[in-house]
This record gives structure tokens, C-alpha cells and sequence, in this order.
């Protein structure tokens, strides 16, 4: 498998088949003389933006802080998850419980259900 | 050491003398039970991708034509990298010793 | 990533505005002149409606009266700058006089206007291919 | 036979994306400016576009994947990134443009000043995406869109010299003006080959649920779509090199264009030009503003489909709102919309390049595509539309300086 074609910048899916976001990032763990391997999956915007470059990032979590859900740090899911690695990446967990979609709750939340008609609210 | 594999593709890449090798552009991994173990580093070298700065470009073409016109791709082995310090990988052998991915 | 050089283009859009030629100020006179006439022929023959009218004969008058200006401040060689003002001034007025005469539903004086503005068009016509003439 | 219903596809995005304010507008400038010569545009332009648009529509088909989200996979983060800054500038641009054409047709029908239309015409535009279905959005925008058809009656009732016309098919040189026809051609090829097209018609693919069986049938949508739009186009580029042509009128301005069918219907002429560009302008709006939804949500794996309950794609929803809340801003107070319909153009040209390019790579890629890549026909076309593409971005920012 290579991981840049096949793996990184896939869509996630949960079990529910819910949309999670993107491959971010992958952290790999390098020991001094072990083969390296791929422990987690990284999802969230702090990764994405340091991809752009430092500059990038720096201005992201600042606006960050302002306002939206608190959190900094990038989502991690362990590959262990990883169900199927297909056209998408179907993962063995439930989005809302790894905090890789609390923007689109707090967003939910926030701002679309405070707009009248747009629909019922999510059921767990 | 934990390293994010994202900021990894792209970075120049020197072996043992310093000298330039290319860029990393793709991992081969294999399944294990757990994790992914990665198995070897793709790195291109190309003074034209670089000159352009139009990796984003060329590195698709570089994969369909597996390097063999005008781009050249070398196959590392994970042990032959040296990853302490990841803004800077660079070989434990020389660039002479290298194969060509097929 | 360089970004940056995105920004260049938005800077180099702001930039791109350079002064017309007289010959093209002439041009864009006669296109009012035009849009002027053609809808009062369409007032007339109730195929625009009265507001439309109104507001396009308005809009043609300060068209006019901009260009003129322009065109006034640094006038083509060889054309008399008086003749041009009289002939501009003159066309405004009817302009914006069948603007007015649209809100009071005149029909057979805007005629009258229509064709006096239908000379101008014609005179101010020779002196821009003069113009282009002698370039 | 429901496949075939689904040409409403290929015409809301044509009358959407192809014959909205801006080709309405560089059309009847090409006509007043320089009479037939200009139709060779127009016809590269939809050459272009129809090959484009299918391509768009079989990599959904067949990779299940719209062309943002396999740009984002293909090609990174970082180009992803660009092209999501370039592509929502322009498409934001367009968007004033087509909000400002609806309030402009309201004008002209109502006498009510354009900029009072902003809010109630953007709050119109986002209840239909907030409450209504992809399908409601594809059938109601190219069924309305059906009046802009005519434009075609106007052109044949002028009579034009069709030897005329037909000559003005091949690329020629004006005398003069050179570089005025120049900077009006690149206005046509960015107003006809408008990436949000693409990314809305790759989209609404998937949001029609196509598979492999689509591939035969889109090719048949596509193509008769794009080439309903070019028609379109044409004949209001010939209606116009009839009616103001000769009369000296140049189209400066969106008044002096709703003369345009005054002579060849002169009863219906004004109030039909006033509705073809209400309902095309309505139909680009929602297409442009959903693009730019699609293009976030795809590019950032959100959930997304306009037939989903707000709630339930939150972040897709809260792109759109916003969108177009920002674009009715400009248009309050008063910009002129004709000023950013040709700046968005000539921007949609410099940024062409950027757009297209990945065309090539996706189209030939195994793992999307496995047996419908593309063949060596359609990748010389690609080819060629890169090559144009960067002709366009390279002098489309000079002639905007020298010719606009």
C-alpha cells in the first residue's frame, strides 16, 4: 500500500457511515533502531494548517481561541480503527465520540438550529 | 519519536556525504495487525520539479511514468533513513548505493 | 507555497486603468448619444416602459455630461472646443428634457426632441470621424 | 427513460452556469463592438466546455467522487488549498454578479433601484437552498430557464445574414481595437469554461446518485446541454450585432443591454429580455453558491447534499448562508454589478490554469477511472484546453489593462 495514494486525504467514514472529515495527518512512531509504523490517524484543522506552513497555523489558533468548540489539538484515531481502506476510510468508532466532527456540532448548534426550518435535530 | 507523516512529504532528503538525493514523495507501508509498518521511502530527484516548484504538479506524472523518463525515484529501505531530526532526513548510506524504484 | 504571488494579480487588476483616447471618448459619446435615441424611439413606440425610459435618458444625460467633461479637459487637435461644448451641452439638455417630458407623458413634443437629438447624434458623428481622420 | 429525464441536469447547468450574467453581457458587447466576428469565441468556449463538463460528470459516475474531493486526494492539502482560494474569490465575485443581475432585472421590470433588491433577492436564493431539494433547485431552475430560448426567437426574427454569421464561426482580426477585441474574447472563454460549472455539475452527479451506467448518458447531457447554453449565447451575440451594432450602441452599461430585444419583439422584447435574465441569473446564483458549499464540504470530507436537512450537514449549510450573505453586502451599497461581472471574468481566466490542469491527471488515473479513462481524443483535448487556459491567464491581465 502507499500510504500518500492510498491513504492521506481519504475520507473518513464512521460506523454509521458519517462523514468524519479528511486524512489530515498520520503520526508515525520511529524508534532508534525499530521499523517505523503508522500509530494514528490525525484529523483537524491544526494539522491541516501546518501543512500550509507555520504562518498559517499561527493565525488558524488564534482565530481558533476566539471562538468555535475549544479544542487545539488535532484528533487522533488510532489505526487499530481502521476497518477498510477503500475509496473511503471506513473506521470502527462513532464520529461524534472522537471529536473529529465537533465543529460541525458546535456549528449546529450555534448557528444552523438557531435558524428556523432547518430541520430536526440529530438523533445520537 | 513521533513524526507527522505530512510534513514529511516533500522534504529534501541528503545521504551520508551531504549530498542532495531529491524529495520524499511516498511511503510503502505493509498491513500488520495493529498498525501500518512502513516498509521503504520513495525519494525523487529532480532539479527541473524544484525549479518550477511544481511538485504538486509533476509528482502524479512522476508516479504514472515510475520515473523512468526524466524524473528519477529511489527505493530507501527504512533503515537506511535517519529520521532524528525530520526537517532534515537524510541517508545512512550514499546516494551511490541507492536503487532505482521500479 | 507562494502564496503571495496570488496577491499580485488583484493588485495588478486595481492598476488597470488607464485614460481613453479622445477618439474613444467620442465613441463612447455616440454610444449614449445612441442609447439616448434608441430608447425615446422605444418610449414612443411603447416598447419600453415609462420608468426604464426615464431612468436610461437620465443615466445617458450624465453619461454625457461625464464624458464631455473628460473630453473637454484635454480636447482632440484640430476640433473647435467651442463648437464641441455647444454641441454637447445642447444634446444634455434635450436628454434630460425628454426625461422629463416622459414623467409628463408629452408624447408628440418628445418626438420633436427625439429628432433634433437624432442631428446632434449625426454632427457630433462627423466631427469623431474627423477625429479619427486626421489620428 | 429517467435517465434521459436527467438531461435537466445538462440544462440547468448550462442555463446556470453558461448563459448567466456574464456571457449575456461580453455577448452583447462582442455583437455591439465588433458584429459577428467574436461568434468563434463563443463556439471554442462551448467546444471546450462540453469537453470539460463530461469528463466532470464521468469521474463522478464512475469514482463515486466529485472533482474537489479527488483533487484533494491526488494532489494535497496545499494545492487543494489554492485552488479552494482562487476558485471561492471567483466564484464569491460571480455570485455579487449574478445576485446584482437579478436585482437589475427586477429594475427593469419594477423601476425599484437595483440595490434594494440585495437582501430580499439573497434571502429568496438561500430559503430555496435551505429548504429545497437538488431536484427542485435542477428541474425548477431549467424548466424557467426555458424562456431564455428567446433569445433565439429574436435572432432569426432580425433576419441576420447567415453567411455573416457563418463566417464569423472562424478566428479573425479586427482592423482596429485589436487589443478591446482581444480583452472581450478572453471575457467570452471565462465567462463559458467557469469552473463552479464543473464543480456543480461533477456534484450534482453524485447528489443524482449516477454510476457506471451514467457514462453514455452523460456524454448525451453534457453535450446537449453546453451546446443549448452556446446557443444561446450566439444568438444573443447576433441579436445584438443586429440591434446595436449599427447604431453605434456599445453595452457599457445593464441598461443600454435590456434594449437588446426592443427591435426584434417589439411588444414582448423588453419584458422577455427582463425575465431570461431573471431566471438565469436565479439559476447561476444558486448554482454558483452551492459550488462554493460543494467545493468546502468536499475538499474538507464534511457531509454535504442539498437534500439534506440543514442540521444535518451543519458546516455545508453555514457556507452557503454566509456566502451569500457577504456577496448582497457589496450590492447594498450600490457596486455596480457590470464592473464585477468583468472583473470576475477576467479573474475566471487568470485562474483557469489552476482549474483544469487537474482534468488530465484525474481523467487518467486507474483507480478512478479503471476502464472509462479518458482516450487519447479527449486527452489531446485536454491538452489544448490547458494550453488555451494558460494563453488566457497569461494575457488576460494585460488586455484588462490595455483593451478593458
Amino acid at each position: 500500500m502507499d500510504l500518500v495514494r492510498d491513504v492521506m486525504d481519504k475520507k473518513l467514514v464512521d460506523r454509521k457511515d458519517c462523514e468524519m472529515g479528511r486524512v489530515d495527518g498520520l503520526v508515525m512512531h520511529v524508534g532508534p533502531s525499530s521499523q517505523p509504523r503508522i500509530t494514528h490517524i490525525l484529523v483537524g484543522g491544526t494539522t491541516l494548517w501546518m501543512r500550509l506552513g507555520p504562518v498559517f497555523s499561527g493565525i488558524s489558533a488564534r482565530l481558533a481561541r476566539l471562538w468555535g468548540p475549544k479544542r487545539t489539538e488535532s484528533v487522533r484515531i488510532p489505526w487499530s480503527r481502521v476497518k477498510t481502506v477503500g475509496r473511503d476510510i471506513k473506521l470502527d468508532v462513532m464520529a461524534r465520540d472522537t471529536g473529529a466532527i465537533d465543529w460541525e456540532i458546535w456549528i449546529a448548534h450555534h448557528i444552523i438550529e438557531r435558524i428556523p426550518g432547518s430541520g430536526t435535530e440529530e438523533e445520537e | 519519536m513521533e513524526i507527522n507523516v505530512e510534513l514529511l512529504i516533500g522534504r529534501k532528503v541528503r545521504d551520508v556525504d551531504g549530498e542532495k538525493v531529491g524529495r520524499i514523495e511516498e511511503f510503502k507501508v505493509e498491513r500488520d495487525d495493529k498498525s501500518l509498518l512502513l516498509d521503504s521511502y520513495l525519494v525523487g530527484s529532480s532539479a527541473l520539479i524544484e525549479r518550477l516548484s511544481a511538485w504538486t504538479l509533476v509528482r502524479p506524472v512522476a508516479r504514472a511514468l515510475h520515473g523512468r523518463r526524466f524524473y528519477s525515484l529511489y527505493q530507501v529501505p527504512w533503515q537506511d533513513m535517519d529520521l532524528s531530526d525530520p526537517q532534515h532526513p537524510r541517508l545512512r548510506t550514499s546516494k551511490r548505493d541507492l536503487r532505482h524504484a521500479k | 507555497m507562494r502564496l503571495e504571488r496570488l496577491l499580485v494579480f488583484p493588485i495588478l487588476f486595481c492598476l488597470g486603468c488607464k485614460p481613453p483616447s479622445p477618439a474613444e471618448q467620442m465613441d463612447s459619446m455616440l454610444s449614449w448619444l445612441a442609447t439616448a435615441r434608441m430608447t425615446g424611439e422605444g418610449w414612443l413606440r411603447h416598447t419600453t416602459p415609462d420608468t426604464y425610459s426615464r431612468q436610461t435618458l437620465e443615466m445617458s444625460g450624465e453619461k454625457i455630461d461625464q464624458i464631455a467633461a473628460d473630453l473637454l479637459r484635454s480636447p482632440p487637435s484640430g476640433v473647435d472646443t467651442a463648437t464641441l461644448d455647444s454641441l454637447f451641452t445642447r444634446s444634455r439638455v434635450r436628454v434630460n428634457a425628454m426625461a422629463r417630458l416622459i414623467a409628463a407623458k408629452n408624447a408628440p413634443d418628445f418626438g420633436g426632441q427625439l429628432d433634433s437629438l437624432g442631428a446632434d447624434e449625426k454632427r457630433v458623428k462627423q466631427l469623431a470621424d474627423s477625429i479619427e481622420h486626421k489620428q | 427513460m429517467k435517465k434521459i429525464l436527467q438531461i435537466t441536469l445538462g440544462i440547468v447547468t448550462s442555463v446556470g452556469g453558461f448563459l448567466e450574467i456574464g456571457s449575456v453581457t461580453t455577448a452583447a458587447q462582442a455583437g455591439a463592438a465588433f458584429g459577428y466576428q467574436l461568434l468563434w469565441a463563443i463556439l471554442l468556449g462551448t467546444i471546450c466546455l462540453i469537453f470539460l463538463v463530461e469528463m466532470s460528470g464521468r469521474l463522478s459516475a464512475v469514482s463515486k467522487h466529485t472533482i474537489v474531493a479527488a483533487m484533494r486526494e491526488r494532489f494535497g492539502f496545499p494545492f487543494f488549498f489554492i485552488v479552494l482560494v482562487g476558485m471561492t474569490l471567483v466564484a464569491f465575485l460571480v455570485l455579487i454578479a449574478e445576485l446584482g443581475g437579478i436585482g437589475f432585472s427586477l429594475q427593469l421590470l419594477t423601476g425599484i433601484g437595483f440595490p434594494w433588491w440585495a437582501i430580499p433577492v439573497s434571502l429568496l436564493v438561500w430559503l430555496l437552498m435551505w429548504k429545497g431539494t437538488f431536484g427542485l433547485i435542477e428541474n425548477g431552475a431549467s424548466l424557467l430557464g426555458l424562456v431564455t430560448i428567446s433569445f433565439v426567437v429574436a435572432a432569426i426574427k432580425l433576419h441576420p445574414d447567415w453567411s455573416g454569421v457563418a463566417a464569423g464561426l472562424a478566428p479573425t482580426l479586427p482592423q482596429s481595437d485589436k487589443a478591446h477585441y482581444g480583452f472581450i474574447a478572453v471575457s467570452i472563454m471565462g465567462a463559458s469554461i467557469s469552473p463552479y460549472l464543473m464543480y456543480f455539475y461533477s456534484s450534482g452527479a453524485i447528489e443524482d446518485k449516477w454510476d457506471e451506467s451514467y457514462v453514455s448518458v452523460n456524454r448525451f447531457i453534457a453535450g446537449f446541454g453546453m451546446t443549448f447554453g452556446g446557443f444561446l449565447s450566439m444568438a444573443v451575440l447576433v441579436v445584438a450585432a443586429m440591434a446595436f451594432q449599427p447604431r453605434g450602441v456599445r453595452v457599457d452599461s445593464f441598461d443600454q443591454s435590456a434594449l437588446l430585444m426592443t427591435t426584434a419583439l417589439p411588444r414582448w422584447g423588453f419584458y422577455l429580455f427582463a425575465i431570461s435574465m431573471l431566471f438565469a441569473c436565479f439559476g447561476a446564483a444558486l448554482e454558483v453558491s452551492l459550488a462554493i458549499a460543494y467545493f468546502f464540504a468536499q475538499g474538507f470530507g464534511w457531509s454535504w447534499g442539498e437534500d439534506l436537512e440543514p442540521s444535518k450537514d451543519a458546516r455545508f449549510a453555514f457556507v452557503y448562508t454566509i456566502i451569500i450573505l457577504l456577496a448582497a453586502i457589496p450590492l447594498v451599497f450600490g457596486i455596480d454589478p457590470l464592473k464585477v461581472t468583468i472583473m470576475s471574468m477576467a479573474l475566471t481566466a487568470a485562474t483557469l490554469p489552476l482549474a483544469i490542469i487537474p482534468f488530465l491527471f484525474l481523467m487518467n488515473d486507474p483507480v478512478y477511472m479503471s476502464k472509462h479513462r479518458n482516450g487519447w481524443i479527449s486527452n489531446s483535448v485536454v491538452a489544448i484546453i490547458i494550453v488555451i487556459s494558460f494563453v488566457l491567464a497569461v494575457i488576460s491581465i494585460p488586455l484588462q489593462i490595455i483593451g478593458g
